[in-house]
């Protein structure tokens, strides 16, 4: 099932959440990134329901994301942190189990089942008030899964977890995005998701700047400056042959490694592929030093420097 | 003088044992403490601080023993809690005064030294807003000011980067960084973000459990890795793979297209991989000795000592600063 | 001459006592108070009952009214400057019409002054600083005896000043220095009791409005109860029930100014009673305020 | 069918939620406090004398109705979608496929037995101790109260649904612009709950012999108008908080 996005726009009062935004975000596991304040959770909000849009339409399959009907296809995961405390994380659970119209017994049925998925079912008697941040997250998370919903929003479902906790729960997603699942997960931390999500929105200022696989992302980006670091044993040799190239913009020769700056990226490490094979040299590590998806989303952030 | 000297540290909660007999010894720089939750790094902060009073053991930090000379420890040491803890209507430039204050400070001083620090942690625009504008990112600007107000010998930064976004995060690590370099203080940074602590941290204190399993400088603790590397490409990779494991080279792929981790055979020349590369029309774009990341580092290290449980045993579950 | 590259500075200087901080926390609690600006519709009330005690004593004093005219302004303004037996101490009156002013801004501020450090989790940022737990207590309940002085002791010793400066001599002053005595005894009563009461409320319940709700029911319903009974009885002893009552019997029982025979035997009584409510209150938040909470 | 199975799973879980919160003890504690007040009090009660009806009736006009009713309402009426909504906990509910109405009308049957249950409650509780004049004070003015109660729940849900935070409006509202509105001269005072609900008291109580209450500016009206007017607001209240919940965006949720 899909979630579209057709061309929203989205005010509170004069202030601008996001900007004429259109998208289709299809099956598998879709990773919305941007800063603060870019539209991220409008976004989400809008995606479940929570604000009708100033302008364009969010469907959730064909219903209206605002519609109650379009509330049974979608399972949501909040960014905040509160629940009904007193209740234990099987009782709220079920509770929400129960608000989908389920019967007792189907409720309880799916409850455990539900539990089990997020690895709560041997902690699920313990009273939510006095449960970590990561068992809350499960929690919510299981919350959104009761229905089994054929697309998932999810803000944050990574946030404040400690790294065990953070591997249990990326295992959890993947093998929900296998399912052929449409999973929509917001984030802050770039670094996590990446390994994650089969493709990536970014959004800045209320727009969609980005969106494609990261490497697609990446691929699109091959114009931009970038800063290469190369170790070498030959290190001055290897300086002295890239001097010369076209695409070399500056070459800064450290204690321990190479600086190059390139103004155009594609062209070259193409070149210098070639340069390295035909002389030989023995390059022990090649990296670029702004090249990850948090320089990639840096740079679209903020434009060209 | 050793920064931090712990020895046979235990606390408890009633019938919870948050920490079990504790030992470790820490030198001036940068600190990264890491675990899981109720792994008991929030006791171990809050002993550091004087706090809590440990139920058998201590230790000394800076040379202040940690149970009898609580208050002049704190005088000495700035503390960046993890929640919100702001005070509201506060303007910022009064929110670090009050810190200044509250460590003992002379008003003027205080008041001072708090456009001081907020100039230096980026906040001087903001300086006279009330603290119910910041946002997040800014909040916690405004914690590690508080914290610095006093010009501390050690600072305790309990979840800096909570909830901030690339940027933000970014420049907060920045910050650390500066600070560490520039004015030679010594940092303990408790996160779960464990890139983070990579970044920063030349010793890390590994907690599992209410047990110290590993503390000491980073890079003793790491497995070496000889002749394995992480290459990226651009391009067929299919040919270029076929290519390379013809020639002896052991290829393992993951989840990205166009990224594997490979083992060289005896007698390998690196330029090869670009020599390949070139002949299967792929350009190779990364290549990085597979060292252990402090990621791998922390599943080894609590692994051995038995499957991570996420949390704390059940009725373990701590929940501090209320 | 030289270049400072670095954009860090250090600081050297000696830390004074942790009780010297505690004023900062008067200071700062002051500044949240009186930066509210919905609390100034109270406070409002509060400078305009001042001023037109004001007033009434420039009149009384300056305008040679006719005796009945004079007769009725001491009758709706419940005031008589020199006290006389079997009449109310004029000051006191005054302050007692200020407290309920003092108990709405109390009400609606103790969510703000302490609740909100439980709730935001704030503590350890006080805690974790050179302070310990009796400071930040200390540190609270002057501040909000500053509150409730700023706004009952002050403003009442003004009053006395002025009766004495629109008099022809000094006798005034010299005459009656035992009121402006009573006043501050009162004070130092309403200050005690009330900080006490509102920042332990504060600290259990957090929010405004379980906060509004508990605090009015003490202080708006028992006051009503209390005279239905001593109505219905007869028996003064009923008084006890009414806080702001046991509060001003307490503050003449203090210097033994002004005191009927009546009001006396029950004085001892509202004395114990206070004295118990804050013993406990304390004690609970002794227990409260702590910088690590275990959740079971 | 499965729609009702989650209203009533949504009621039966506010209600009780409601019935174990911090409101039920806090509302506890002042009608505990009348309970005490009047088992001291009913010894004066006793011979059902005029005095003793007068005064039983001052006590349920000015401490009864003029303050634990309000406070009920607000610990009941503001809680159930305004304690949601500061909590955030409102969010869970409406990502369900539960249309709003329902949700609001979920709340709305949640709260109102707990409240009428409660001032019914100590109202009854209040009459048995006082003996012969309780019971005729319980039935001319169980009607009043009645009213009183579902004018301020319904009231106190539109300033729920509508204003960020309603609870301490709510208060404000009901302890002091109320009770200060409510004995103003002239007109003003027709727009107080309170007012009407004393009025209806008042015109109860009078054939009994219930002497006019010594507030300057009280000027009743008679009871049905009165009974009228609190039905009126109670409707208004209601539909308007159902029309503001339907069409809100609660932005403040996360």
């Amino acid at each position: 099932m899909f979630l579209t996005f057709d061309h929203v726009t989205k005010f509170y009062g004069p202030v601008i959440g996001v900007n004429n935004v259109s998208c289709r975000i299809g099956p598998g596991i879709t990773g919305l990134f941007g800063a603060n304040g870019a539209g991220k959770s409008t976004l989400m909000k809008l995606a479940s329901g929570q604000l009708r849009p100033s302008q364009g339409t969010v469907a959730v399959g064909d219903r209206r994301a605002w519609s109650t009907e379009a509330k049974r296809h979608f399972g949501y995961s909040p960014d905040i942190n509160s629940f009904y405390e007193e209740m234990t994380g099987r009782e709220f659970i079920y509770v929400m189990a129960r608000l989908y119209g389920l019967a007792k017994a189907d409720a309880r049925a799916r409850t455990e089942e539900v539990l089990r998925e997020v690895g709560m079912i041997d902690r699920a008697g313990r009273r939510l008030a006095g449960c970590s941040h990561g068992m809350r997250q499960r929690v919510k998370l299981g919350q959104a899964l009761i229905n089994d919903p054929p697309i998932l929003l999810l803000d944050e479902p990574l946030s404040g977890i400690d790294p065990g906790g953070r591997r249990e729960i990326s295992r959890l997603l993947l093998e929900q995005g296998e399912k052929g699942k449409t999973i929509l997960i917001s984030s802050h931390i770039l670094v996590e998701t990446e390994n994650l999500a089969d493709s990536v929105l970014i959004i800045a200022r209320g727009r969609i700047v980005a969106s494609g696989t990261l490497v697609e992302i990446r691929a699109l980006l091959e114009d931009r400056p970038l800063t290469v670091e190369i170790v070498s044993d030959d290190a001055r040799q290897l300086a002295a042959l890239l001097v010369a190239e076209p695409d070399v913009r500056g070459i800064e020769l450290r204690p321990d490694s190479l600086l190059i700056r390139t103004r155009n990226p594609g062209r070259f490490f193409s070149r210098f592929n070639d340069v390295v094979a035909s002389n030989q040299v023995s390059v022990v590590k090649l990296q670029t030093l702004d090249g990850g998806a948090d320089a990639v989303f840096n740079y679209l952030q903020q434009g060209p420097r | 003088m050793h920064l931090v000297d712990i020895q046979n540290l235990s606390r408890n909660y009633g019938h919870v044992r948050a920490l079990v007999d504790v030992s470790f010894t820490l030198e001036q720089g940068t600190i990264g403490l890491v675990g899981n939750n109720g792994a008991g790094k929030s006791t171990l902060l809050k002993v550091l601080l004087g706090l809590l009073k440990p139920d058998a053991g201590g230790g000394t930090i800076l040379g202040c023993d940690i149970r009898h000379a609580t208050r002049e420890l704190r005088g000495r040491v700035g503390y960046m809690p993890e929640t919100a803890a702001t005070v509201p209507v506060l303007k910022g430039v009064e929110f670090v005064t009050l810190a200044g204050d509250l460590y003992g400070m002379p008003h003027r001083d205080a008041r001072r030294r708090a456009h001081e620090v907020l100039n230096y942690v980026g906040l001087g625009e903001l300086r006279y807003r009330r603290l119910e504008e910041y946002s997040t990112g800014n909040v916690q600007r405004l914690k590690l000011a508080a914290a610095l107000v006093h010009d501390p010998q050690l600072l305790l930064l309990d979840e800096p980067t909570n909830g901030l976004d690339p940027e933000g995060r970014q420049s907060m690590l920045d910050l650390i960084h500066d600070l560490i370099t520039e004015t030679g203080k010594s940092v303990i940074l408790c996160t779960h973000l464990l890139p983070d602590v990579e970044r920063l941290c030349q010793q890390i204190v590994v907690l599992h459990r209410g047990t110290v399993i590993r503390a000491g400088a980073m890079a003793a603790l790491r497995h070496a890795v000889g002749n394995r590397f992480e290459i990226g490409w651009q391009g067929p990779g299919e040919g270029y793979v076929a290519a390379l494991r013809a020639a002896g080279v052991e290829v393992s792929l993951n989840s990205h297209p166009d990224r594997a981790t490979v083992q060289t055979p005896a007698g390998w020349n690196n330029s090869q991989f670009f020599a390949l590369a070139r002949e299967r029309d792929c350009v190779l774009t990364q290549l990085k000795p597979d060292e252990e990341d402090l990621e791998r580092l922390f599943f080894r290290v609590t692994e051995e000592k038995g499957p991570a449980p996420t949390s704390a045993l059940p009725g373990e579950e701590l929940k501090h600063g209320h | 001459m030289g270049i400072n590259n670095a954009h860090y500075y250090g600081w050297q200087g000696k830390l004074h006592s942790p009780w010297i901080s505690t004023l900062s926390i008067v200071r700062v609690a002051l500044l949240q108070v009186f930066r509210r600006k919905s609390y100034w519709v109270v406070i409002g009330l509060g400078v305009f009952q001042f001023l037109s005690f004001w007033i009434v004593i420039y009149a009384i004093t300056q305008a040679r009214l006719p005796a009945n005219a004079q007769r009725d302004l001491y009758e709706v303004f419940g005031f008589s400057p020199s006290p006389e037996p079997g009449e109310e101490n004029g000051y006191i009156a005054f302050m007692q019409q200020q407290s309920v002013v003092v108990m709405i801004l109390l009400a609606f501020s103790g969510s703000l002054l302490v609740g909100s450090d439980f709730r935001m989790k704030s503590l350890p940022f006080y805690l974790s600083r050179r302070i310990d737990r009796r400071h930040y207590i200390v540190g609270k309940l002057l501040a909000v005896s500053a509150i409730v002085s700023l706004l009952t002791t002050v403003p009442a010793l003004l009053l006395f000043l002025e009766y004495g400066m629109f008099t022809p001599s000094v006798g005034y002053w010299r005459e009656n220095w035992g009121i402006a005595v009573s006043v501050l005894a009162y004070g130092a009563v309403l200050c005690a009791v009330l900080s006490i009461l509102i920042v332990t409320l504060s600290a259990y319940l957090q929010r405004v409005a379980p906060i509004a709700i508990t605090w009015s029911s003490l202080f708006v319903l028992l006051i009503r109860l209390a005279s239905y009974l001593q109505d219905a009885t007869d028996n003064n002893y009923w008084y006890l029930l009414d806080p702001w009552r046991d509060m001003r019997l307490v503050g003449k029982l203090c210097f033994g100014v002004f005191l009927e025979q009546e009001e006396h035997d029950i004085a001892a009584w509202a004395a114990v009673i206070l004295a118990g409510v804050c013993a406990v209150c304390l004690v609970l938040l002794v227990r409260r305020v702590r910088a690590v909470d275990i959740v079971e | 069918m499965s729609l009702l199975r989650a209203w009533i799973t949504l009621v039966w879980l506010s209600f009780r939620r409601l019935l174990w919160s911090g409101s039920t003890l806090m509302v506890l504690l002042p009608i505990a406090a009348c309970t005490l007040f009047i088992l001291r009090w009913r010894f004066r009660l006793e011979g059902g004398s005029f005095e003793s009806f007068n005064a039983f009736s001052l006590f349920l006009m000015f401490a009864f109705a003029s303050f634990v009713v309000p406070i009920c309402a607000v610990a009941y009426g503001t809680a159930s979608i305004g304690g949601d909504r500061e909590d955030r906990t409102l969010l869970f509910l409406l990502v369900r496929p539960v249309p709003r109405p329902l949700v609001f009308f979920a709340k709305f049957f949640a709260t109102l037995p707990l409240a009428l249950g409660l001032v019914m409650g100590a109202f009854w509780l209040y009459c048995q101790l006082a003996g012969e004049i309780g019971a005729l004070a319980y039935s001319l003015y169980l009607p009043a109260i009645f009213y009183m109660t579902i004018a301020y729940v319904s009231l106190f849900h539109f300033f729920a649904v509508s204003f960020r935070h309603s609870t301490i409006i709510a208060l404000i509202y009901a302890l002091f612009i109320e009770i200060v509105l409510g004995n103003l001269p002239g007109i003003v005072k027709r727009v107080a709950i309170n007012y009407y609900g004393r009025s209806m008291m008042y015109a109860a109580g009078v054939p009994e012999g219930l002497e006019r209450p010594d507030a300057q500016w009280f000027e009743p009206i008679s009871a049905t108008t009165s009974a009228a007017a609190l039905a009126g607001i109670t409707l208004v209240a209601l539909l308007v908080a159902l029309v503001v919940f339907q069409r809100r965006e609660y932005t403040d949720l996360t």
